[in-house]
């Protein structure tokens, strides 16, 4: 199958000199939730304005559904309508004094007719939840609403696939599931993610396939199931074990824990682990102790 | 220097948005010609705005103890030209009327006068004529002198509407002039300090940059 | 910019900007129509009232607006009470009172007027109110841009200012205004970045060559400006009535 | 003994009104690891920025040594002298053009001679690990250079208790590794430290005592051996439970692990459990499956 957007050999030089991308290709599915894993300066900005023909490589190819990028004015506008890129800082984003504007912008830049783009804004701030603050002025909206308008501003032009660059950043706890909870409505309704990101542990937990970035190299692209085997490469670039993957690896060389796939998040790991052990019975101690072995499993603490 | 929402008569007011009017207006037409050729200066123009709105806003520590406000006149014309600054000028005291209530609609055209087309010119022309002299005393007498500019064209403005009553209005010019300068003559000095601490930092900071504007281009020229 | 947070959720919000600022022009071309100080204090005694009891404004929030502008009022006016000639030097201008009567009246009708305006109507409606009225796109954009980074750039230049009195930079005159000069030098520095992010932005959403949003429309557009026109016209008919 | 810092029923309110501390009263003792927990807009930067002066309480008391608070210009200079406070935005607080010359800031300042603010600025440089970045332009620093160069830039006043507003924002695993050093270094000079965060698992981790930040309220502070007792109020304000803790639960619930204190990282979870569990005999087997019990240890996953 073809994929949806495909990078080759991708190489980029800011105008001063800097490499920022040295090698990079990979491929994203249609319908998938990818995440791009990488230190911070690893180049996942650089890379992801690529995708929407922001920044133009050096050298090296991009194709979107096996056509090569076109980057003439109308070319570029296609591209834009199908890609969407939410960027890391809503205060670079949202251009617009209320909520509603902002998200009516990206439509009315495609050349659609009023009552479509009112229609349109009106769906996009329904998905993220922003209904209700559709008249705020920008400036009134916290830091997580404002992530959301963003990503409304970006939907709103109903596009194949979204970038979403480092979104949780900034971000607290209940912040990130709020938004984790709209990213995995997205992907319900058949739109594809690429999200960047330094949070392993998240990486690990919500992605199908995950390409590794480190200082421009596209150095790995696996699933993630596969990430036990990728673990050189990762800590090359800097990247911890995810804490789950690391507890599960030590609780099962124990004998304490086994599932049939590897646990990606902490829920997960907890109903690979056996219910209650049972204290075994006088004469098993006796039994086990004569074996020289020590009671497998240790009392509950008091 | 601020003339307030209806503190000039009918006659006056109207006088004064027809003397601006055509600068704004050729201001607004060379802007879209700039703009046409260089569109990525559309949100450095807006953004700059939004900049000097703020640095009008900043309290300036004063020498005579009190505080007052920069006009930034002076660093707006070193940093966009003359020209450019009339449209900029006319949106930062758009905005100051309707959302500080400070300054007002029926006295645009008089402060557009005095902040947006005296002020920067003299400033950009002082820049101009001093250059030679070294970059930080002529950007600090384009300062103080864009400052001390609109207070006297304020002094001015108001000696016209409102002639002395035995002196005409020669007398009233004295008068509001006397009295603005206790306060506005230090002041400008400060201004004139200010933005030589700015430009000062700002070379040293952001000299790509600057290369673009008549600032740096004064500079390469020299 | 505490008028456009009161604006914002004023009574008045959804009335057609139009029809808000149609009649707050009107105020304005009363109170400099108007020739007697009765009529201008009057005019500014209903202007008060009907932003705080019509708009839905608090009073006490109207007061603190209103104390600035007013404030410089009392304080502008002095000046009109002493004459100066080089024969006599400084005394009482023999038409003082009368003159600064005038100025009080006007210039506080004036700056009620235009309170209305501003405190039931937020400044990005206007923006609307002033595309329709063919404001050259170039003024508009700027004001779109200018009016967006002014709250990034006010949080800014709050959270350096914080950080440099953190660290004693405002400790004497000079120090505040090296201070100054480097808080708005980075400022400045974060002009071109901040530029430069947006119009990444707006190209990244095919908005390279224009800014172009949806206004909210208003309920009851010919109703708010038919109420609007009668309101203004028996503005004006007092005002002129009473010249006569 | 003497706190430090005490706060006594601190109320603010913003000029517009709004309530920002509703009430908020604790103390912090010399020489300890503090950390400020709430969520995003809870209250945590408005209530470090009243503990050196910044901002002034609408009503309450603050206290510094015992001694209240003295707004005078030269007070103010004394206290923020002895607190010191890292705001979360390295950009708003990095305002001189080399790094050198921002860490001298406070210092000059100060008024000290010229010879100690150089030997200060090298020993703060130096603290934070920066010293060969001293001549580096401020923009070519990485974010958590940065961050670290605010860190120095208030080290170089020497002050007793330095405040940090959210200084793990936007920093990945191994630049937030480094950062968690510079303040155990800090810490192990002596130097008392308050950090604000919302990030449960590193609080859990690193503080000896926390303050519980909820909508403008100080409602809770404990030692972090006593999170457990402290479930319901943390929730209350919408903080998760640390990953270690939850899953330390868990595990020691089923019989999985003991430990003589509760874990507060992950490594210390895994000492907590039982090393390899060796399977039974089969004599030791039967017996257990005649008592009907299954084997408490599930078998390793091939």
């Amino acid at each position: 199958m073809t994929p949806l957007l495909e990078a080759r050999h991708l190489r980029y030089a800011y105008p001063d000199g800097r490499q920022a991308l040295r090698d990079c290709s990979l491929s994203i599915a249609a319908g998938s939730r990818n995440v791009l894993l990488g230190a911070n300066g690893a180049g996942k900005t650089t890379l992801l304005q690529h995708f929407n023909g922001l920044l133009r490589p050096t050298s090296g190819e991009l194709r979107l559904d096996g056509q090569p990028f076109d980057y003439s004015r109308a070319g570029l506008a296609a591209l834009r309508r199908r890609v969407g890129l939410v960027f890391q800082n809503p205060e670079a984003q949202l251009l617009a004094p209320t909520v509603a504007a902002d998200v009516s912008f990206g439509p009315l830049n495609l050349g659609l007719p009023p009552a479509e783009v009112r229609q349109r804004t009106a769906f996009a701030l329904a998905a993220v939840g922003l209904t209700a603050l559709a008249e705020r002025p920008v400036q009134h909206l916290s830091h997580g609403q404002k992530k959301r308008a963003c990503i409304a501003g970006v939907l709103a032009m109903s596009p194949d696939l979204i970038l979403l660059d480092e979104p949780m950043a900034g971000l607290d706890a209940a912040m990130q599931a709020e938004l984790i909870a709209v990213l995995d409505r997205l992907a319900a309704e058949g739109v594809s993610l690429l999200v960047s990101t330094h949070d392993v542990d998240f990486a690990y937990r919500w992605a199908d396939t995950l390409y590794l970035l480190e200082d421009g190299c596209c150095t790995a692209a696996f699933a993630a199931d596969a990430w036990p085997e990728q673990l050189a490469v990762l800590r090359a670039a800097g990247q911890p074990q995810p804490a789950v993957l690391s507890l599960y690896q030590q609780l099962s060389e124990r004998g304490l824990a086994a599932a049939p796939r590897l646990p990606r998040s902490f829920d997960e790991l907890l109903a690979a682990l056996p219910r209650k052990a049972a204290a075994p019975c006088e004469e098993c101690s006796e039994c086990l102790e004569k074996s020289g072995l020590s009671a497998p499993v240790p009392a509950t603490p008091t | 220097m601020h003339i307030m929402e209806g503190f000039l008569p009918l006659p006056h007011a109207l006088a004064w948005t027809a003397a601006s009017a055509p600068a704004l207006l050729w201001g607004t037409v060379k802007l879209k010609q700039r703009l046409a050729a260089a569109p990525q200066e559309r949100m450095l123009l807006g953004v700059a705005t939004a900049f000097a709105f703020v640095l009008s806003a900043l309290k300036l520590p004063s020498l005579t103890g009190s505080s007052s406000h920069p006009t930034g006149v002076g660093l707006g014309a070193l940093l966009f030209g003359p020209l450019a600054m009339v449209p900029v000028a006319f949106v930062v005291l758009t905005f100051q009327a309707l959302l500080l209530a400070h300054g007002g609609l029926t006295t645009l055209g008089a402060n557009l006068f005095s902040m947006g087309i005296a002020g920067p010119g003299i400033a950009y022309l002082a820049f101009r004529l001093l250059r030679r002299l070294g970059l930080a005393p002529a950007v600090f007498a384009a300062a103080a002198l864009g400052n001390l500019t609109t207070y006297v064209v304020t002094a001015l403005q108001l000696a016209l509407a409102f002639p002395d009553a035995t002196g005409g209005v020669f007398a009233a010019f004295i008068k509001f002039a006397g009295i603005f300068a206790l306060t506005q003559v230090p002041l400008a000095l400060v201004e004139g300090m200010l933005t030589v601490v700015i430009v000062n930092a700002l070379q040293r900071f952001n000299a790509e940059e600057l290369r673009l504007l008549p600032l740096g281009q004064a500079r390469e020229s020299n | 910019m505490l008028i456009d947070s009161i604006a914002a959720q004023s009574r008045w919000r959804r009335v057609s900007p139009a029809a808000k600022t149609g009649f707050a022009l009107a105020g304005l071309l009363a109170a400099l129509l108007a020739d007697s100080a009765p009529v201008t204090f009057g005019l500014a005694l209903a202007f008060a009232l009907i932003t705080c009891y019509g708009a839905g404004v608090p009073a006490r929030l109207w007061l603190r607006v209103a104390c600035l502008p007013l404030g410089f009022l009392a304080l502008g006016v002095l000046p009109l009470a002493f004459s100066w000639a080089p024969a006599t030097g400084w005394h009482w201008a023999p038409d003082a009172g009368t003159r600064m009567a005038e100025v009080l009246g006007r210039a506080a009708a004036a700056s009620t007027a235009l309170l209305l305006l501003v405190l039931s109507t937020p400044l990005a409606d206007l923006f609307d109110l002033l595309r329709r009225m063919r404001c050259p796109t170039v003024l508009l954009d700027v004001m779109h841009v200018a009016y967006r980074m002014l709250a990034v750039l006010s949080v800014s230049t709050a959270d350096m200012q914080r950080a440099q009195a953190a660290r004693l930079g405002h400790v004497s005159t000079w120090h505040s205004l090296r201070s100054l000069g480097l808080l708005l030098a980075c400022l400045l520095c974060e002009t071109w970045r901040r530029a430069r992010d947006l119009e990444r932005a707006a190209a990244a959403r095919n908005g390279a060559d224009g800014l172009r949003f949806l206004s909210a429309t208003p309920a009851h557009p010919w109703r708010d400006a038919s109420i609007a026109l009668v309101a203004s016209s028996a503005l004006l008919a007092v005002v002129l009535g009473a010249r006569l």
